[in-house]
């Protein structure tokens, strides 16, 4: 019996029958492409031209006086096209879809950001595009749907489940199964059956490599620790994959803690008990669920976490020990945000400031010697809906108020 | 066990029929009456779906009926109680089907062991592929209760008989693409593919995802062993009501 | 009598005698700074570690092939942080302001680009900040409001004159005549009274000298042409400054023609007949005024583009002929955007998006051989509501309807 | 001729006042009056503002009347015959004050030569530094008009010195930084910048930009020729109408 994927007993590919070829075709090109030397090259050619590859690293000095402990580097997954980390994984896949021939993408999507991606590749490679999203989160992130159709894709709002983000996931599978021959789907995080947890940390990783690299050449010397948002875990699996070999660098994903662990709202897999190992969307890994098996509803203020389940790449090294999870509350968040714009001026993605509301927690512990390096995963100004009603602005919802009278007249 | 019950019977028939419903949709007590209804009209084995939050590989009609049965506070617990009752008052085989999830949190060998109690002859599990199954293949046989499991037009010969191989009582063939619910084109298309599914294994075949009518069954009539009623049936309840279950089973064969 | 800042009888500085001194500081030291051959290299490092130049030219393959003559390139300023260009200007007097010493800035903005971008320099520099915004387009650009305040800045709304852009301006002025000790005016672009001419043309040169490198590296060989919007001038000037001397690259600016040159709802000052030599705002140039010298309204569906001066370095480059001019109209605009979206997968600014209507319409005249470079000066997904609006999408409005409607419960 | 006149009028008073008003606003008919009162008041001399739609050295209140006056159609054409009905009618020297768009559109020579045959006496143009001035003060010196340049606080006295060789006239010293209408804070911080306007010229000297009632008159006498009234007769006559300008010049002195 041949089992793959796995990483310590998490991850596998528990597929309906019908889709086994089409992964095994799926991985089979996969590792072609890893083990083809121009592949890797291409791609990092595709992220330097279309997107602004190598991402920088920012120095914030003033958050790093403002906390007086270590200096604080950014890892600036913000300035990629698109705005996120997102860009990333689906330009690679684009490039495998490539030569795997097909002419048709799907895509799953929460917030929007994954949506917005895949369109914007699917209109770069000439590719038909479907995206599959809950709906309510059709009509919380239409700006983002607003997007996807000007960039040609359809979006399709998934009325089942509880509508949201692993509602569009299972949707985007029924899809798959019929339609197969000509459409790869495209697969927002390291999750979901093997290859994928694979796969897109391999594209992911590109961010590691270059944060490594960069530290080295600016600082002489790696980073105390790495912080980096933990929801499906790509953009964390990026960083971490250029670190998971130095044993002094520590690596910390935070997990969304909605409205505090102890209240059940939030999306924190990896350290609440309210998650248990189990197996859903193909693979196995910590969901929140309840004893019986059925998925719980969660709660982040960032919609990019809201999620069940998690990598199952991530599930194996919290058992190891080599990453520490935690988990940063809403309220936490928007603190984070806050301090952030105004003290360095860049505006993180609101799952982003995750990772940046438990760095400035442990901030101040640390030394003027240790250097700290957060994953900025994404922009928050393409959240402004969200983000001026977590600021609970009220010129921005009186400007709302205005702007609807003119539609009405 | 199983696998001899059906070829007894297909002994007397020439096809057989396997009928679904998903467990506390309506409500149990409707599901009890349907139940009863299709022992009555001749089916000869049932699946009895533990609903399950992600059924990945359902369409829009079960996927509903297990969204509604779980906010209904249906429980799996409930299910197995249900299924016990009904393998006890009818005289047919009774398989569950659900996703992995349900085994997995319930553990397997508890699982197996409650089915064997309950007199459960077997599991349909869409989405355990072998190769992910040791676990559950160990705990089925332990309990001496039959793993079913699935080939796929995708599916070639060589994974056919390694399916088969683990396989026990009989086969379920998916008759097309696609999750269940939607239309199958029943035509000589389907040809090659049982006939690759019979090259693979001697075990009886079961063919589903479509099947709706009485052409359909007899499209199906010395092709496969069983033909599967999925989807039609709910579909006919939420539009005609329990009663009308029984004329359509008893009209299809 | 010492004239500064002319170009062939275009610029000056008109001033009010008492910033007279406070020009010629800002001169000193901006020579200076051009003069020390570490500032240069500092600004390129800030803009490589904060924003993520240089920004890439991207191959625009589908178009190209749409068009079926020249291969067409994009330069990718949409990719630097904040969105747009503008990041390289404000960045640049940031520096400036440092070494006088200032402590406080101010700027005008109209579409709020320049003011997300100044008030983001602030908050990285550590600058009191203050923004004006006519009354007018703050209602408008609410989102750039919010975020400027986010970042620290105050945002002033001026309520006198036209209450856009040029009355933010001489609000501007108005403040620095009475702060002048500690505050310097981050104009916005190639305008206004010398050095700010010369001096943003200089900090925007950034674009066309990484453009011509990279088109030497990438394809041995110049562009035919260059296209770039025309607002105030800098995004255009930027670009066209690295191929000034390269006499077969023919360089085209395009202003905003509104509903039309014939219709006067236009910003068309280097190709209309409604403009004409004139000073205002300290300095000669192209103004659309009347014949008493009243100056007009104007026009556009691209708030950035919607001025009545225009870069005096332009209006020479204008008679001399080394720039072509032309004006694209607002439904050309709206046709172009679309097509860049579906077809390329990125998402020009309306300002920049005449840019591409101007090099569509040429397109198809030219040959394979050519090769077509456009600026993409800035993104587009910032100004949501505006292109929401352009496009008049009815699932948008409902959206924002729905919103409102939650705003009042 | 105007510093002569100037000089001669200084023997009689310790201290000239000049006033101003923007043309047109609230309306011709009443700037007519407000001239008239202020003439009667014992103004001596006037400066006639011809609007513009980018008043970049003024403060809200001339900012407001400029926009309102070009709001309401007023025009250069119909200032400038204003100005020469005033200069005709009353005894007292004219000056415009205007931006300096408004004389490059009409043309700077034919500027200067209306204002020669209405008697204008010189012109202040707020945005038009000597460096910037060849043409304008070519044609004001061809029609013998004066130009009225100016210094501020922070104009050293270098500049001063080669600002007033171009200047004729008077110099109007603004007494602070800022726009025209916020306050100024009379007191001995005004001394040095004064004495080095005075060291820098012999013109007469002007002081404007917050001068608002007696006591600052009283300040400034001896220490300037001419205080200038701006915003505060427009402020007055928009709170009070145009009959309270007289009573409040009177008082000044
Ligand atoms: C900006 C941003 N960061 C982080 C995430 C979380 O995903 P992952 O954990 O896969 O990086 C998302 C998901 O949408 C996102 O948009
Ligand atoms: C994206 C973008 N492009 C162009 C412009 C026009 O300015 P300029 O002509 O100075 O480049 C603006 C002004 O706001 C802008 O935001």
């Amino acid at each position: 019996m041949l089992n793959r994927g796995y990483y310590d007993g998490f991850g596998g590919a528990y597929l309906p029958e019908i889709l086994v070829a089409t992964f095994d075709e799926l991985e089979k090109v996969f590792l072609e492409a890893k083990n083809d030397p121009d592949f890797w090259q291409n791609y990092e050619n595709l992220m330097s031209t279309y997107s602004c590859r190598p991402t920088p690293i920012t120095f914030a000095e003033n958050l790093s006086r403002y906390f007086g402990g270590p200096r604080i580097y950014i890892k600036r997954e913000d300035l990629n096209h698109t705005g996120a980390h997102k860009a990333n994984n689906v330009m690679g896949q684009g490039l495998l879809v490539k030569r795997m021939n097909k002419t048709r993408v799907i895509a799953e999507t929460g917030a929007g950001q994954h949506g917005v991606a895949t369109a914007t590749m699917a209109a770069k490679f000439g590719f038909d595009c479907t995206i599959y999203m809950g709906e309510v989160d059709v009509e919380r992130q239409r700006p983002n749907v607003f997007w996807m159709e000007r960039l040609g894709a359809e979006v399709i709002p998934v009325k089942e489940g509880t509508r949201i983000l692993k509602d569009a996931i299972n949707e985007a599978f029924r899809d798959w199964v019929t339609h197969m021959d000509t459409t790869h789907y495209v697969l927002g995080t390291a999750c979901g059956p093997h290859p994928f947890p694979e796969m897109v940390t391999y594209f992911q990783s590109i961010i590691g490599k270059e944060a490594r690299k960069q530290m080295m050449e600016s600082q002489g010397r790696l980073p105390t620790r790495i912080y980096a948002c933990v929801g499906g875990g790509s953009n964390a699996l990026g960083i971490f994959s250029g670190f998971l070999h130095d044993p002094a660098v520590e690596l910390v994903g935070v997990e969304a803690g909605g409205k505090g662990l102890d209240t059940g709202e939030h999306a924190s897999r990896l350290c609440s008990e309210d998650a248990a190992v189990g197996v859903a969307q193909g693979y196995k890994t910590y969901f929140l669920q309840n004893h019986e098996g059925q998925m719980k509803e969660t709660h982040s203020i960032a919609a990019g976490l809201d999620y069940v389940g998690v990598s199952p790449i991530l599930s194996h090294l919290k058992e190891t020990g080599r990453v520490r999870f935690e988990a940063a509350t809403d309220d936490e968040v928007v603190a984070a945000t806050a301090l952030t714009i105004r003290k360095e001026g860049v505006i993180p993605a609101l799952e982003s400031a995750h990772a940046f509301a438990q760095a400035f927690r442990e901030a101040s512990k640390l030394s003027h010697d240790d250097i700290i390096l957060i994953n900025q995963s994404g922009r928050g100004d393409k959240d402004i809906f969200t983000v001026a009603d977590a600021f609970n602005d009220p010129k921005w919802q009186q400007f709302i108020i205005e702007k609807a009278k003119k539609y009405h007249a | 066990m199983l696998e001899k019950y059906l070829k007894n019977r297909l002994k007397e028939k020439k096809i057989l029929l396997m009928t679904h419903i998903v467990l506390g949709y309506p409500s149990f007590e409707e599901g009890f009456q349907i139940v009863e209804s299709m022992v009555e009209a001749g089916v000869d084995l049932m699946e009895l779906q533990i609903p399950f939050s992600e059924p990945i590989a359902d369409g829009p009609v079960i996927l509903r009926a297990n969204q509604s049965a779980l906010a209904n506070g249906v429980t799996v617990k409930k299910c197995l109680e249900f299924a016990g009752d009904v393998a006890k008052k009818f005289p047919i085989p009774f398989l569950v089907m659900t996703y992995y999830n349900i085994l997995f949190q319930y553990g397997l060998d508890r699982f197996a062991g409650v089915m064997a109690k309950n007199d459960i002859k077997g599991a349909i599990v869409p989405d355990l592929p072998p190769e992910e199954g040791k676990e559950y293949l160990d705990a089925m046989a332990g309990h001496d209760r039959c793993p079913i499991f699935i080939f796929s037009p995708t599916t070639p010969l060589e994974r056919m008989k390694y399916i088969a191989s683990h396989g026990n009582g009989f086969i379920y063939c998916v008759a097309r693409k696609g999750v269940t619910g939607a239309d199958t084109d029943f035509s000589s298309d389907l040809h090659s593919y049982l006939a690759r599914c019979r090259q693979a294994t001697n075990l009886p075949l079961a063919l589903g995802f479509g099947v709706k009518d009485k052409n359909d069954i007899d499209f199906l009539t010395g092709q496969v062993d069983i033909a599967v009623i999925g989807t039609q049936t709910i579909r006919l309840v939420e539009k005609e009501g329990v009663g009308s279950v029984g004329p359509f089973i008893s009209g299809l064969r």
